[in-house]
C-alpha cells in the first residue's frame, strides 16, 4: 500500500465547511468523487447567497435606491473577484456566462463568425470536452472554415507533429485546446501551442473548466487570449460561468445575445451598444449567482490555491499507486502524478462501467461512468466508456482507501 | 449489496440466452443508450403471428445485457400483439432489483428494441410511452 | 382618501416568509416597490435551494449515482412544475434559460433564422421591453426581413388599426408581444392578435416576464406559439427562466447553443442532437436555481395565483387612487384598475424622476426611475423619464401610504 | 432628508448660473447618460489659455444641473491644464452631500463633458478615469 501524502492543508478542518460531506448513503457516509463534473459547495458560499438575497435583493444596474446600489456593487464586486483571480488586466474583460459551454459558445458567434471565412482554419484537439469541440463544428460549417483536431497518444499525450502541416493548409484563425483534460487529467503542452498559435496570428481559447477550481491560472502569464471556466466546479452556484478575453479582442466584437442591459440606447430604428463588459450580458444577469461565485472565491484563496494544487497532486498520487493494487484495472492516461490534474480514469477487465459505478453507489463512493461529454476521446482510445474518480480540496485518502474496497466488490459480484 | 446484482440477473449476464445472430429474421431492430454505450441488435423469427425465436447480439451492462436475455425467454410464444403490448413492468419484475432511473434505461432496451422491430415488420403499434424515453436511440 | 381593499390573501402572513422585508433603511422599514424589475424571495425558496446543495447536489443527467439520480430527478421535477403551471401539453415543451431575454434570443436565433427572409415582416410593438425588440432588430439586419412596430396611444394602449397595412406588405412570420407593459402595467388586446397572426400564418412569441409571476397563464388558453419569462420575477432565483414552445415547432428547430447535454452522439466528424427539451439546453444546467423555481412556483400556488391577481389588482386600485391625491402628479397610462396589472408609472410636475427615486430611497421606498428598459415606449410618450411603483403579493396599503407620504416630502424639497 | 438636497444644490438647481449657449466658443461636447436621460452640452470661451467662461444647457436631475453649474463657477479663470486636470472630487466636494456610486455619475456628467470640450479642442488628456464611466456617453 502505498504512503499517505503529507497534510498540505488541513483537510478535516476543510470537510466541515462541506455540509453534503455529511449525508448517508445506503448506509455509509459519502465519498463523493465526482467534482471533475461538479464540485461540492462550502456553507460559506451558501450562506453568502441567502443573505445576498435576505438583505439585498434588487436588480442590478437600474435603482437609484439603496438595495439597487448595495445589489450592483455584490455584483461588479464579483467581476472584480473573478479579475483578481485569473490576474485579468482589467474588470471589463471578464463577462458572466451561465457556464463554460456558453463562454465557448459566445466567442465562436461573435470572433468566431466575424473572423473565419471559407479556407480558414480553426484547431481543436481530440482531448476536448463536448463543448469546445460542437461549437466549432457548427462554426466550421457557417463559415467554411475547416476544423482540424489534434490527436493523442494511446496515454492521452496530445501530438504536435501535425502542426506544420495544419499552418501549411491555410490562415489558422482560432486554437481552442483544454487546459486539462476532463477524462483523463493530461494536460496538454499549453506554452507550445500558443507559442505556434500566435506565430500564425492566430488567438487561442483555452477551456480552463477544470484547472479554474484547483490551481493558480494567471491569463497574462499563459498568454492566451480568451479563456472559459464554471461556477460549479469552482465551489460556487450553478448559472454562473466567465468569459475572459483580451480587451481589444472583445473590443471588436459585435453583441452575442442582445435585450435589456448590454444596451446603450434603443431606438425602434436602431441600437447602440453598452460598452464592455455589459455588451455581452443581455438581461438581467444570474447576479446572486455572481455573490455566490464571489464567496467561493474567498474560500478558494483562503484556503489557499497553491495549497489546493498540492493537496490534489498528493491524492493523486495516492490514488494512483492505490488503483494500481486493484487486479486487472487499467488507469487510462498517464500513470506519473506529475503530467495530469486530479482525475483518474480507469477499466476493470470488461466489467462494464456503469455496473461498477452502481456497484460502488453501495459503498456511497460516488464515481462516474460514461463517456465524460469525450465521446471523441473515448472511441480514439479504443473504449466503449470508462470509469472516472476526480478529487478536489475536500478529498481524504480514506475515500480513495474505500474506492478501493468497492472495486474488489465489484470484482466479487462481478465474478472478474 | 447482493440485492442489487442477484444470481439470476448475473447468470443470465453471464450466460445470456438466445444470444447470436439469427438468420432469416422476419424482424430486426437496433437499440443503443449512448449516454452509457449500451448496444443490443434484436432479430425475431415470427410464426404464424406469433414469437417463434427472438435473438440477441450487444454489449454492455449487466442490466442490459441480462434484461434482454431475460425478454428472450419471456416473449417466446407470445402473439405478435401480446409482445408489443408488454409493459415495461413485465421485463423489471423479471430483473427484480432496485433501479435507479438512469439505469431503467439500460433495462428496457432490449424491449423497446423488440418493440420497434415488431412496428417495422408488422406495424404494431409503438405504444407512447417509449417516446420518453428521449435518451435511446433507435436504429 | 380611498377605502383600503378587502383582504383577499393574508399579506401580512405571506410577508413573514420574506425575510428581506424585515430590512432597515434610513431608520425606516423597507418598502419594496420594484418587483416588476425583481421579486423578493420567501425562505421556502431559499431554503429548497441550499437543502438541495447541502444533500443532493451532483451534476445533472450523468450520474449512476444515488447523488445524481436524485439531482437528475430534482432537476427534471422543475421542469414538470412549470409544465404544470403553464399548461403547457408536455414537459418536452419547457426549456430552461437564463432569463426572459435569453429565451427571446432562442427563439429569434433559431425559429427566426430558419424562417425569415428578405420581404418577410416581424411585427413588434412599441410598448416592448428591450428584450422583445433588440433581438428583432438584430435578426431583421441578418436576414433582411422587415420590423414593424405596432403604435400605441398617449395612454400606452395598442393601436391595431396598422395591421391590415403590414397584412399586405410582405409575409408575417412573427408577432412578438407582452402581455403587459413592465412600464405602464397596460395589457395589449392579445386574443385579437393572436387572431391576426394566425390568419398571416405567423406565429406568437409571448413576453410573459410581468404576467407569469401574478396570475394563471394558460399556454393552450392563450393559443400562443412561445411564451418566454423569467425566474427572478416570480420568486425564483437569478439565472434561470424559461422558454415555452409548441412541440411541433420546436422539434423542427436547429439547436441554439452547442456543447455537452444537448448532444445524443458526438464524433470529430459530426455530432448528432439530443431530442426535446436537452436539445436547447448546452452545459451544465442551472440545475440548482431550477430547484429553486420549483420551490417559488410551489410557494405561489399554495397562495394561489388567482389570490395574488386578485391582490395585486386590489393594491393596484388603491395605489391610482391615492397618487391621484398628489398635486401635480401625472399617471402615465390608464388610470382604470382592470385594463392593467400592478405597475404604476407617473411624473410630478418637472422634478426629474431620479431625484424623486432619490429622496424616496430617504424613506425606504424603492421606486424605479428611469426608462425601465422601454426607451422606444418613454419617447412614444414625449417623456425622458418616469416613476415606477409596482407591487406584488407581498405590496400593502400601508406601503402605498408611504409612497405617498413620500412624494408630498419630494414636493416640499424640490418646492413643487 | 434634508442633508441629500442641500440649500446650495437647490439654489444651484433652480437658479442655475452660466445657463444658456455661448456665441462664438471655442469648445464644445455633449454629455448623457442613458441611463437616467441626464443630459449635458457644455460651451467654453478660451482666454489666453484660461477658462474665459463656461457656460451650458441641458436638462435632467437636480445633482446633474447643479453640479454644472456649480462647475462653471469653479472652472472661471483656470488655465486649461488646471481644468483638464481637475478631479473628481472637486465637484463631489462642491455638492457636499452623500451619492451613491450611480449619482456619482449624474455629478461628474458636467466635469466629463467639459474635459473633453478641451480634449477637442486643445488636446488636453483625457484622464483614464473617464475610460470607466462607461455608462456616460460623450457625444
Ligand atoms: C416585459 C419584460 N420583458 C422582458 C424582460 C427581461 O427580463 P430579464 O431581464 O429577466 O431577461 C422584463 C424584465 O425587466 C420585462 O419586464
Ligand atoms: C474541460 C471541460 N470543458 C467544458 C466543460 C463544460 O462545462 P459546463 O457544463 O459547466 O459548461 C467541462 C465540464 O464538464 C469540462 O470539464
Amino acid at each position: 500500500m502505498a504512503a499517505a501524502p503529507t497534510p498540505l492543508l488541513d483537510v478535516e478542518l476543510v470537510r466541515r465547511d462541506f455540509p453534503i460531506l455529511e449525508r448517508i448513503i445506503h448506509g455509509q457516509p459519502l465519498a463523493y468523487l465526482d467534482s471533475a463534473s461538479t464540485a461540492q459547495k462550502p456553507q460559506q458560499m451558501l450562506a453568502a447567497v441567502t443573505r445576498f438575497y435576505s438583505t439585498s435583493n434588487a436588480n442590478v444596474h437600474r435603482g437609484v435606491y439603496t438595495l439597487g446600489v448595495e445589489s450592483t456593487d455584490a455584483f461588479e464586486g464579483a467581476r472584480d473577484a473573478v479579475a483578481r483571480l485569473l490576474n485579468a488586466r482589467s474588470r471589463r474583460e471578464v463577462i458572466f456566462t451561465r457556464n463554460t459551454t456558453e463562454a465557448i459558445n459566445l466567442v465562436a458567434k461573435t470572433y468566431g463568425l466575424q473572423h473565419c471565412g471559407p479556407g480558414d482554419i480553426i484547431v481543436s484537439t481530440v482531448l476536448e470536452h463536448h463543448a469546445n469541440i460542437v461549437p466549432w463544428q457548427v462554426l466550421a460549417q457557417a463559415t467554411g472554415a475547416t476544423l482540424r483536431f489534434l490527436d493523442c497518444d494511446d496515454a492521452g499525450v496530445l501530438q504536435l507533429d501535425a502542426l506544420d502541416g495544419i499552418a501549411r493548409e491555410g490562415n489558422v484563425r482560432i486554437v481552442a485546446v483544454t487546459h486539462q483534460s476532463n477524462t483523463l487529467g493530461v494536460r496538454p503542452p499549453l506554452a507550445q501551442l500558443v507559442a505556434w498559435a500566435h506565430a500564425q496570428d492566430a488567438i487561442v481559447l483555452l477551456d480552463a473548466a477544470q484547472t479554474v477550481p484547483n490551481r493558480p491560472v494567471d491569463v497574462q502569464a499563459l498568454g492566451v487570449d480568451f479563456l472559459a471556466f464554471s461556477g460549479h466546479k469552482t465551489l460556487g452556484p450553478t448559472g454562473i460561468g466567465a468569459l475572459w478575453g483580451r480587451e481589444e479582442l472583445l473590443a471588436g466584437l459585435e453583441p452575442f445575445l442582445t435585450g435589456g442591459e448590454m444596451i446603450r440606447s434603443v431606438r425602434l430604428e436602431r441600437t447602440a451598444w453598452n460598452t464592455l463588459p455589459w455588451k455581452f450580458e443581455a438581461g438581467t444577469p444570474a447576479f446572486a449567482e455572481a455573490v455566490g461565485l464571489h464567496a467561493a472565491i474567498d474560500y478558494l484563496e483562503g484556503v489557499g490555491l497553491t495549497a489546493i494544487d498540492a493537496h490534489e497532486q498528493a491524492i493523486t498520487e495516492y490514488a494512483l499507486a492505490r488503483l494500481q493494487e486493484v487486479p486487472k484495472l487499467r488507469i487510462i492516461g498517464p500513470t506519473s502524478a506529475d503530467l495530469r490534474g486530479g482525475v483518474v480514469s480507469f477499466v476493470l477487465d470488461d466489467v462494464h462501467p456503469h455496473d461498477i459505478a452502481e456497484i460502488l453507489d453501495r459503498h456511497a463512493v460516488c464515481v462516474r461512468a460514461g463517456h465524460h461529454c469525450t465521446q471523441p476521446l473515448i472511441e480514439r482510445l479504443g473504449l466503449p466508456a470508462t470509469v472516472r474518480a476526480s478529487f478536489y480540496l475536500y478529498t481524504t485518502t480514506d475515500e480513495i482507501d474505500r474506492l478501493i474496497v468497492g472495486l474488489l466488490d465489484v470484482r466479487r459480484i462481478m465474478g472478474v | 449489496m447482493d440485492e442489487l446484482y442477484r444470481e439470476n440477473l448475473m447468470d443470465h449476464y453471464q450466460h445470456p440466452r438466445h444470444h447470436g445472430e439469427l438468420p432469416d429474421a422476419d424482424a430486426e431492430a437496433e437499440g443503443q443508450n449512448p449516454l452509457c454505450g449500451d448496444h443490443v441488435v434484436v432479430q425475431v423469427r415470427l410464426t404464424d403471428g406469433t414469437i417463434g425465436e427472438m435473438r440477441f447480439t450487444g454489449q454492455g451492462c449487466a442490466v442490459s445485457q441480462a434484461a434482454t436475455s431475460m425478454l428472450t425467454e419471456l416473449v417466446q410464444g407470445l402473439t405478435v400483439e401480446e409482445a408489443a403490448a408488454l409493459p415495461s413492468s413485465a421485463i423489471l419484475d423479471e430483473l427484480a432489483i432496485p433501479l435507479s432511473p438512469m439505469r431503467v434505461k439500460c433495462a428496457v432496451l432490449g424491449l423497446g428494441t423488440l418493440k420497434l422491430a415488431l412496428h417495422r415488420s408488422v406495424g404494431t403499434p409503438l405504444p407512447a410511452e417509449w417516446g420518453d424515453t428521449d435518451e435511446i436511440v433507435w436504429g
